[in-house]
């Protein structure tokens, strides 16, 4: 009756690695995950360490959703997919307050929040509980390598414009005049706008030079 | 026939209910799974963690009261007064008395909060008993704006209001003489008043009330009951 | 020109008048082209059949095609001659269409062929209503939609006031204005019949204040056993639309998507009024109707009895036309048609024919469009309460369907109103136009389709 | 059938057709009112100047500088925009001057002439050209320009200059010519303005003083005469609907005149409310935009409703002293909604109907 | 902290709104916007689910305290959430299949909506009473509805206007976000 | 017993039975509220392009793939899709691929800029349902093609495009036969037509005699040539060779034609004209002709 959609992957694995970070990058392209792309990209160090924090998540997740996935019936997949990753992230969440207490009060309930990113249930979802151990994992790298770089591209914009640092050393001249904004929730949405133009700029500029080859 | 079950024309079998089993099975299986992982986890970061605490908070501490190198956490109860607990407890009726090298009190620090420009400010101060005055204060918590409501815990001259800022009681120590005030930047000329931020104003005025009501509160207790803070060993 | 205390209906427009250039001329007769070309449906509804050959001889007022079911009119020779050939002639639209071409005989007396007359104290409802479909009657004040069907009053349904529309609200247009100074005996006589035929108890002539000579030559004239009252309305732009006379008369609203027939009112105009009064009583048909030639490249303005089937061409030639003429439309500048070809004739659904310079087309070909800054001048212009700029937004973005289902576009009548005021110079009652055709092509597909899924 | 036959009269025969015509098809109307989009703005540039120029006058060479290069980094973006989208300019329609100025008018005079700049380039960039131009920006560009800039350097936007200083015609507030990027250094920081002076220290400046704008504040926010003046120009010319600032206006006097009747201590006069401020010019020349407000005068009211409660309840329980801007920008941001809920109840939907 | 609950609401639904000021729920706040009818359904089944959490986590919460476990609260949190979302999902599409095929692929998002998760632990942090959480879910709701709603109906607007290629989709939804949140700026300090 | 263990009992215990009520409740609500769609109308749903244009003649993908389930309807019926995807909906529910032969758009005029003449000059909207209202169009022939490109526009498949005479030109391999165009044409010169029907008459005029010429000069003049020809393939009819369409087609109609206004939609060369129709070999525009 169930026709495999994803039956034979036609691709080579490496493949998997390489689309999150650019042409599936799931901040960029997906729009997923949002809120803690603008909700701790304030200073370049929240932004590197949440990213991490989630592809530890995501990676974990992808590997345990693709090892499991012939053993959870449709119905409860999504409950059981999120008991996995919750899982994950009260280890993290611990590991961090263990780590530095400082950079946990600054990620705040973001950390808990990685249990909902879209991303994670997204990746879960859609790729691992279809794929094998390998590409899982793959995916999962990729996806969150491409995360956390566009958390990075936030987070560095943000705190260089906001507040004048880059990872908390001072960059730009004293006299600078911080834009306070940058800070502020409304400069996270106007950063993602800016990156999502930059993005759409280059694949624009791509999409146009490939039709120049093929013609 | 009822709409859940309408059969197609051409015999397709409706699909039978999903077996219960397998959905129990998965699902108890891997909630028990995850429950071994996190207590495991949990047994191994929570010493750490708590020592972080410890330290995080020892720190404000030692902060808000000058001189002060060791500190005990105190609970206060209506009726019964302050009695130690351990560091790790937790609730809004700690007090955090401070020591120093001598083992003599230093002061006692305690938390206040209040609503700031944006959300709530969670500030902790240093309270002298001897000089009746605050004699430091940490923002420990605060969603103010960065480059505004935020300068509060890192502007000198904000913080320069706390070094010696007068809260005397009155003569039967049921009140503070003269409540704390806030006036605008460069306008101070009483010791019980602070100078505003610039541009913070709200900041400033709503870390000035909060203080003046919890002084209001903790302040005569306080000095009510120095003897239980003073008996403390010395702890090298 | 907002005339305190004289009735009127909400929002709509005041265009400059410009008729102070043709109402004092009386009507003149027109002459005879050399060749007048008769379509066979210059009516709303099917193409009336020939009852005549190729090279036969026809005399002036003769039957030459009858109608092809109820919802078609006779058709009349507009002058005694040969019928030249039977085939296709140019329309308004662009469109050929079939129509027969007569040559009139030079020299004839022309004299009028007159049928079985009809009776107004005699002859039954039933036997009006044929009669007027029999003459060819078609409103004349624009749609040229059948008489006869607007009179028949369906089952359960009663009409209660029999509304002449004397407004012509129409800017340079002053056909309706002489017809009611020179023809009040054939409005009365007219009248007989509608009231009569529809069993209403009262008839209303609404003419607007800029007429006033006209409402006094007939509050003079009113026959006493007649009842009926002659209005003065405000004058504002598009009043003559029947929708809005009857709010203005009556303060009766027209459901959307209905009929005056619903609220128990039927509007005719002055002129159809008159056309009534005129032939029934001779059994005679339509072969001519008054138009007004006007506009700043006529040389010739006036009001003119003229044969149905004149060729613009000879119209034209025959009034002068001056050599910097950018556009002839039929009808006036608001709602009238541009013609794209003079070979065009006059049809019974003409009132007027207007001529345009560069100097009045210039301005608006060239003025730039901008977009909609949501001025909300349309909204205050359109009679009809629509939302034109939220309209015009929609139609840019082909989303036609949208329109008609949200918006009501199907209610706007077209009168352009807020074409006429937008700053922006947004072409919106175009755009309707062709959304409508749009939504109604949509829907025919659909159907074709196998219905609705 | 009376008159002559015309045609048939000899000496006409040259006024015949002589050459054929290509005729032109339009679809009707063929007639228009004349009015058109350049012509409106250009009037309401008009209205604007007297207010300008007291603006000129009350701040001198900063206001002057200001004012040019707020008006100037508009047209610039403007242009910009138009070259980038592939459109033909349309800076000669002059909704830009009016962004421009207006954007210059809510701003501190002696603001640093680098954060102007910028602030107009945002106002038009962000504001206006990202959602394709003229007529399609939901929010009103000059307030997207100030309240970005008013929430990228709270202090230089909150510090203000006085009216009417001496020397201010020959010098520049040192504030004014900082470096572009670098943190500007205050000399003559001024007392507040009417409004915080209320809200922080309750004392209310004098209503004649306001009237005349002879106060601190915004380059635009002084005189309120001459404000109203602008407004009744264009409302009686018809290039901007009354209810909006009636309604507005109406809503601050009769909510503010409840408070101060409930307690006169706590709560600002009326008059004070009306006069103090943006919300004169927000009233009048902002919030007025037909741009971002509703269509239906029904809908305006209901708008102008909203605005002047938000700004009551922001300047009397919010955390700013001032509110306009943003009540504005939230009106702008409901007023798809309004337009939505109060259409014209078209002709022959319900209602009054016929009686056969 | 015994805060009013009108002070709770206004700070939930205005001052602190959960998508402009807290940056929760950004997904369906960008990707359910597109139309007015969408966004309500959106807002309402938010909010309904928010009530649903907020209530589930107050009885967490009772338990976990009996019991001594914090260190379960995420994963009990969350596993309950998602269930119920689940019940609610499949409540709808049997009750409602109109309303099903409108909010499609949403409804499953709600599960993972950061704003139903952030609030059970919000209203945790703040030691809220089971009325203060009621309260909270319902501002939070309200604050998350009036968002979507007033970005629907900018989002519908712009949908007829000439926006230019290059910012057409997500840079425009985050553009008009960032001006959303600039003006809610304005409601900082009401209800305190 | 240590606190590890005490704790992971607690853990154990407090999850699984979480676990335990949820999955209870998941089983519950899956055999009660479960709501019966037949799965393979997903899954061909899914093979189909997903391009809702309604060449099938349904209003959507979706609907048309409820159909082919119910054995309503054929996969061939979609036109758009590859064959593999066709062949791929026939084995997966075991039916027919069904034959269906693809139809195409076909237009019924000629007569672009360089050989049809324009009467008037248009003013306003850039549309040909635009300009149709006025006037017409202003072109000469009240059926010629405007050439202001509603079609173009109304195709979603790129199949048409505008020559550098005015004229859409169709893309036989992009038509997918959805009718848009159809529907769009205010003068309704497009149909669909049986791909493999190559005798195609390229005009609409229905004025008979040369006078047609004058204003366009591919126009049908009605001289009946080709129905003569070929009299059991064409008839006239208002002045109009009709073809019969269920008829195998063969050139023999085109050879003596006069205009070329019958002609042979040769899918390698294109339009091909008889021997005996007059060679146009204008580039440019016919000058405006005044009226
Ligand atoms: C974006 C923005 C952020 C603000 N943040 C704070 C803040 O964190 N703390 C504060 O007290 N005021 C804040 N304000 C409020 C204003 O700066 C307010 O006018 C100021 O507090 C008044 O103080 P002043 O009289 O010293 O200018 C903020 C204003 C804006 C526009
Ligand atoms: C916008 C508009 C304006 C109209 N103006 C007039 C007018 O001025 N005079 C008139 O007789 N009919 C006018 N009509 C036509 C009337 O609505 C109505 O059809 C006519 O009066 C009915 O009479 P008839 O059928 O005898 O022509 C107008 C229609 C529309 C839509
Ligand atoms: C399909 C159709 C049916 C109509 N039926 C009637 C009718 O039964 N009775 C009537 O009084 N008018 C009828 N009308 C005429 C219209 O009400 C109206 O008089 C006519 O379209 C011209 O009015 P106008 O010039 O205002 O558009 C009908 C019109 C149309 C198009
Ligand atoms: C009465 C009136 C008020 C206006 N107010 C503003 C305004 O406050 N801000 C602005 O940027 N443009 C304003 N404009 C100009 C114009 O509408 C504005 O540039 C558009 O918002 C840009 O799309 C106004 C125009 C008029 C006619
Ligand atoms: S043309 Fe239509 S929309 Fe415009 S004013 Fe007239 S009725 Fe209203
Ligand atoms: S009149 Fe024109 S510019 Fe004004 S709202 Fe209407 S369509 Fe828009
Ligand atoms: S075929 Fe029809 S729609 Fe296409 S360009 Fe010609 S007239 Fe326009
Ligand atoms: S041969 Fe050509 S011109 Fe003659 S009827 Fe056939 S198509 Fe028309
Ligand atoms: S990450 Fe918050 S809703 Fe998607």
């Amino acid at each position: 009756m169930s026709v495999d959609r994803a039956a034979t992957p036609t691709t080579p694995s490496t493949d998997e690695f390489i689309k999150g970070l650019w042409r599936e990058n799931p901040v960029f392209v997906q729009v997923l995950g949002m809120c803690p792309v603008l909700a701790v990209t304030n200073t370049a160090r929240n932004a590197l360490a949440m990213g991490l924090a989630t592809m530890f998540v995501l990676v974990g997740s992808n590997v345990v959703v693709s090892a499991i996935r012939r053993f959870v019936p449709k119905q409860v997949r999504i409950v059981t997919y999120i008991l996995v990753i919750a899982t994950l992230v009260t280890i993290v969440d611990y590991s961090i307050a263990a780590l530095s207490l400082e950079l946990h009060k600054a990620l705040g309930a973001f950390i808990s929040l990685i249990v909902v990113n879209c991303v994670i249930l997204g990746r879960a979802e859609a790729f691992a509980s279809k794929n094998g151990l390998w590409r899982s994992f793959l995916d999962g790298l990729g996806m969150g390598l491409g995360f956390t770089f566009a958390l990075l591209c936030l987070g560095a914009v943000r705190e260089l414009f906001g507040m004048g640092t880059l990872f908390g050393a001072a960059v730009l001249p004293a006299a600078w005049q911080d834009w306070v904004i940058m800070i502020l929730p409304s400069g996270g949405f106007f950063t993602l706008a800016g990156w999502v133009l930059v993005v759409n700029r280059i694949n624009q500029g791509r999409a146009r030079r490939k039709d120049a080859e093929a013609a | 026939m009822s709409p859940d079950t309408p059969r197609p024309s051409d015999a397709v079998a409706l699909p039978p209910p999903p077996p219960a089993w397998p959905m129990v099975r998965a699902l108890v299986g891997v909630g028990l799974v995850c429950a071994v992982l996190i207590v495991l986890v949990y047994q191994y970061t929570r010493p750490i963690i708590a020592a972080n605490q410890l330290e995080a908070r020892q720190a404000a501490v030692f902060q808000v009261l000058p001189g002060a190198v060791s500190s005990t956490t105190y609970r206060y109860v209506e009726g019964e007064g302050f009695t130690p607990v351990a560091d790790d407890a937790s609730g809004d009726d700690l007090v955090f008395a401070g020591y120093d090298r001598q083992g003599r009190l230093v002061g006692v620090a305690v938390e206040a909060v209040g609503m700031g420009y944006q959300d709530a400010v969670r500030v902790l101060y240093g309270y002298a008993p001897d000089r009746q005055a605050i004699v430091g204060m940490q923002v420990l918590d605060s969603r103010e704006t960065p480059g505004l409501g935020d300068r509060a815990n890192t502007d000198p001259d904000f913080l320069a209001n706390f070094a010696a800022l007068d809260v005397s009681l009155t003569e039967d120590g049921q009140r503070i003489a003269h409540p704390i005030e806030a006036v605008k930047h460069g306008e101070k000329t009483e010791p019980w008043q602070i100078d505003c931020i610039t541009g913070a104003t709200i900041t400033s005025t709503a870390i000035a009330d909060m203080m003046r009501e919890s002084t209001a509160v903790w302040v005569p207790r306080i000095a009510a009951s120095l003897d239980a803070f003073q008996s403390r060993e010395v702890t090298p | 020109m907002g005339h305190r205390g004289q009735r009127s209906f909400r929002h709509g427009i005041h265009p400059p008048e410009h008729k102070d250039e043709t109402k004092g001329l009386a009507i003149r007769q027109f002459p005879f082209a050399p060749v007048l070309v008769v379509p066979l449906s210059q009516h709303i509804g099917k193409p009336a059949v020939p009852v005549v050959r190729e090279g036969q001889e026809v005399v002036r007022g003769q039957r030459i095609a009858r109608a092809d079911g109820f919802m078609s009119v006779s058709m009349h020779a507009p002058a005694s001659g040969r019928v030249r050939r039977i085939g296709l002639v140019p329309g308004a639209r662009g469109q050929m269409v079939p129509g027969i071409y007569i040559e009139p005989f030079p020299g004839s007396t022309q004299e009028v062929m007159e049928g079985r007359p009809c009776r107004v104290d005699e002859a039954e409802p039933a036997e009006i209503l044929a009669a007027i479909q029999d003459a060819g009657i078609v409103g004349l004040g624009g749609a040229a939609f059948p008489t006869h069907v607007k009179l028949s009053v369906p089952e359960g349904k009663r009409i209660d006031t029999v509304v002449i529309n004397g407004v012509e609200c129409e800017p340079w247009l002053t056909t309706d204005h002489r017809v009611m100074l020179e023809q009040h005996d054939d409005i009365f006589m007219g009248l007989r019949y509608l009231l009569r035929l529809t069993g209403a108890e009262r008839a209303i002539i609404g003419v607007e204040a800029n007429k006033l000579d006209a409402v006094e030559h007939l509050r003079a004239r009113l026959p006493g056993d007649l009842p009926v009252s002659v209005e003065v309305l405000a004058v504002k732009y598009p009043q003559g639309a029947e929708k809005m006379l009857i709010t203005a008369l009556l303060g009766r609203e027209v459901p959307s998507g209905g009929l005056p027939l619903d609220v128990g009112v039927v509007v005719i105009n002055v002129a159809t009024t008159a056309e009534i009064g005129r032939l029934l009583p001779h059994g005679a048909g339509i072969q001519e109707r008054v138009i007004t030639i006007t506009g700043p490249a006529i040389r010739d303005r006036g009001n003119y009895r003229i044969p149905i089937g004149t060729p613009l061409r000879f119209l034209l030639d025959t009034v002068g036309l001056r050599p910097d003429v950018s556009r002839v439309f039929l009808g006036g500048p608001m709602m009238g048609t541009a013609v794209a070809s003079l070979d065009v004739p006059i049809t019974k659904g003409t009132s007027g024919v207007t001529a345009f310079t560069v100097a009045e087309t210039g301005p608006i070909t060239s003025a730039p469009e901008y977009p909609c800054i949501r001025c909300g001048y349309c909204l205050d212009a359109c009679p009809l309460f629509l939302n034109p700029a939220e309209l015009g937004l929609l139609a840019r973005n082909g989303a036609y369907e949208r329109m008609a289902e949200e918006r009501h576009l199907m209610d706007c009548f077209e009168c352009g109103s807020c074409t006429y005021v937008c700053p922006a110079h947004i072409p919106l009652v175009q755009r309707f136009r062709v959304a409508k055709l749009a939504v109604r092509r949509i829907a025919a597909d659909r159907k074709a389709r196998g219905g609705e899924a | 059938m009376s008159g002559v036959t015309p045609g048939t009269d000899p000496s006409r025969a040259d006024s015949r057709m002589e050459a054929a015509v290509v005729l032109e098809i339009g679809s009707s109307p063929h007639i228009h009112a004349g009015n058109r989009v350049d012509r409106i703005m250009f009037h309401v540039v008009l209205a604007l100047l007297p207010t300008t120029a007291f603006a000129v006058y009350a701040f001198g060479l900063a206001g002057l500088l200001n004012l040019v290069v707020a008006v100037g980094s508009c047209l610039a973006t403007e242009w910009v925009a138009c070259r980038l989208a592939g459109r033909p300019s349309t800076l000669s329609d002059w909704s830009v001057v009016i962004t421009g100025l207006l954007y210059g008018l809510t701003l501190p005079p002696g603001l640093a002439l680098w954060m102007v700049a910028a602030g107009g380039i945002i106002a038009v960039g962000v504001g206006k050209a990202i959602f394709g131009g003229l007529g399609f920006n939901p929010f009103n560009p000059a307030l997207v320009g100030r309240a970005v800039l008013q929430a990228a350097f709270p202090v230089a936007m909150t510090t203000w200059m006085d009216a009417m200083a001496p020397g201010r015609f020959t010098s520049v507030p040192g504030s004014t010519l900082t470096f572009p990027l670098a943190e500007p250094v205050y000399d003559v920081v001024s007392g507040a303005t009417p409004l915080s002076a209320w809200k922080f220290d309750h004392t209310a400046a004098d209503t004649m003083d306001l009237l005349a704008g002879f106060t601190t504040g915004s380059l635009g926010e002084t005189s309120a005469v001459l404000i109203l003046a602008g407004g009744v120009y264009l409302a009686v010319r018809r290039f901007m609907s009354w209810q909006i600032p009636v309604a507005i206006l109406g809503t601050v006097a009769l909510a503010s005149g409840a408070l101060h009747l409930l307690d006169p201590a706590r709560y600002a006069s009326p008059q004070f409310m009306l006069l103090s401020g943006g919300l004169m010019l927000g009233a009048l020349f902002m919030a007025t935009d037909m741009v971002g407000s509703p269509m239906t005068p029904r809908g305006q009211v209901i708008y102008g409703v909203f605005i002047g409660l938000l700004v009551v309840a922001i300047r009397t329980w919010g955390g700013m002293p001032e509110g306009v801007m943003y009540a504005i920008l939230l009106g702008n941001a409901i007023s798809p909604h309004i337009d939505r809920l109060v259409q014209p109840r078209v002709y022959g939907t319900g209602g009054r109907r016929g009686t056969p | 902290m015994s805060e009013s609950l009108a002070s709770i609401f206004l700070s939930a639904a205005l001052v602190n709104n959960f998508v402009l000021a807290w940056f929760l729920g950004i997904c369906p706040f960008l990707g359910v916007s597109g139309r007015l009818s969408t966004a309500v359904r959106m807002g309402g089944a938010v909010t309904f689910v928010m009530v649903v959490s907020s209530t589930c986590a107050t009885g967490i919460n009772m338990v976990l305290a009996a019991i001594d476990a914090p260190y379960l609260r995420l994963i009990s949190f969350i596993a309950v959430i998602a269930s119920t979302v689940q019940l609610v999902e499949m409540f709808i599409k049997k009750v409602s299949p109109t309303l099903f095929r409108q909010l499609g692929i949403f409804l499953p998002l709600i599960t993972t909506n950061c704003a139903i998760l952030g609030l059970a632990l919000f209203q945790t942090n703040r030691g809220y009473n089971p009325i203060q959480s009621l309260v909270f879910a319902l501002g939070a709701g309200a604050g998350f509805t009036l968002a979507l709603v007033l970005m629907a109906g900018i989002r519908e607007k712009l949908d007829l206007a000439e926006v230019p290629q290059l910012v057409r989709g997500t840079a425009a939804t985050l553009f008009v976000a960032g001006l959303l949140s600039v003006a809610f700026m304005g409601f900082a300090g009401l209800g305190s | 017993m240590s606190p590890t263990i005490l704790l992971s009992l607690t853990a154990v215990a407090t999850l699984g039975a979480l676990s335990l009520v949820l999955a209870a409740l998941l089983v519950g609500a899956n055999r009660r509220l479960q709501v019966y769609e037949d799965p393979r109308i997903d899954v061909v749903d899914d093979l189909l392009p997903g391009a809702n244009c309604g060449a099938c003649g349904f209003p959507g993908c979706r609907s048309f793939a409820e159909a082919v389930v119910k054995g309503e309807a054929q996969p061939a019926g979609c036109t758009v899709g590859t064959d593999a995807a066709r062949a791929a909906i026939a084995e997966f529910l075991g039916v027919e691929v069904g034959a269906q032969v693809r139809r195409v758009a076909r237009l019924a005029c000629a007569g672009g800029r360089n050989v049809a003449r324009m009467k008037a000059r248009g003013v306003g909207l850039d549309s040909c349902a635009a300009a149709a209202l006025v006037g017409g169009g202003g072109k000469a022939c009240a059926w010629g093609c405007l050439g202001l490109g509603d079609c173009d526009v109304a195709c979603d498949f790129d199949a048409i495009s505008m020559n550098v005479h005015g004229l859409p030109v169709v893309d036989e391999d992009l038509c997918t036969g959805c009718g848009d165009c159809v529907v769009a044409c205010p003068k309704d010169l497009f149909s669909l037509q049986r791909i493999d029907r190559r005798l195609w008459v390229a005009c609409a005029s229905r004025e008979a005699g040369d006078e047609v010429l004058e204003d366009c000069e591919v126009a049908c003049t009605a001289c009946g040539r080709c129905a003569a020809d070929a009299p059991d393939l064409i008839t006239m009819q208002d002045n109009l060779p009709v073809i019969d369409m269920s008829r195998e087609p063969s050139r023999v109609p085109i050879e003596r034609c006069p205009t070329g206004a019958i002609v042979w939609l040769d899918p390698d060369r294109g339009l091909v004209k008889g021997s005996a129709a007059h060679r146009v070999i204008r580039r440019g525009p016919l000058p405006l002709s005044p009226t």
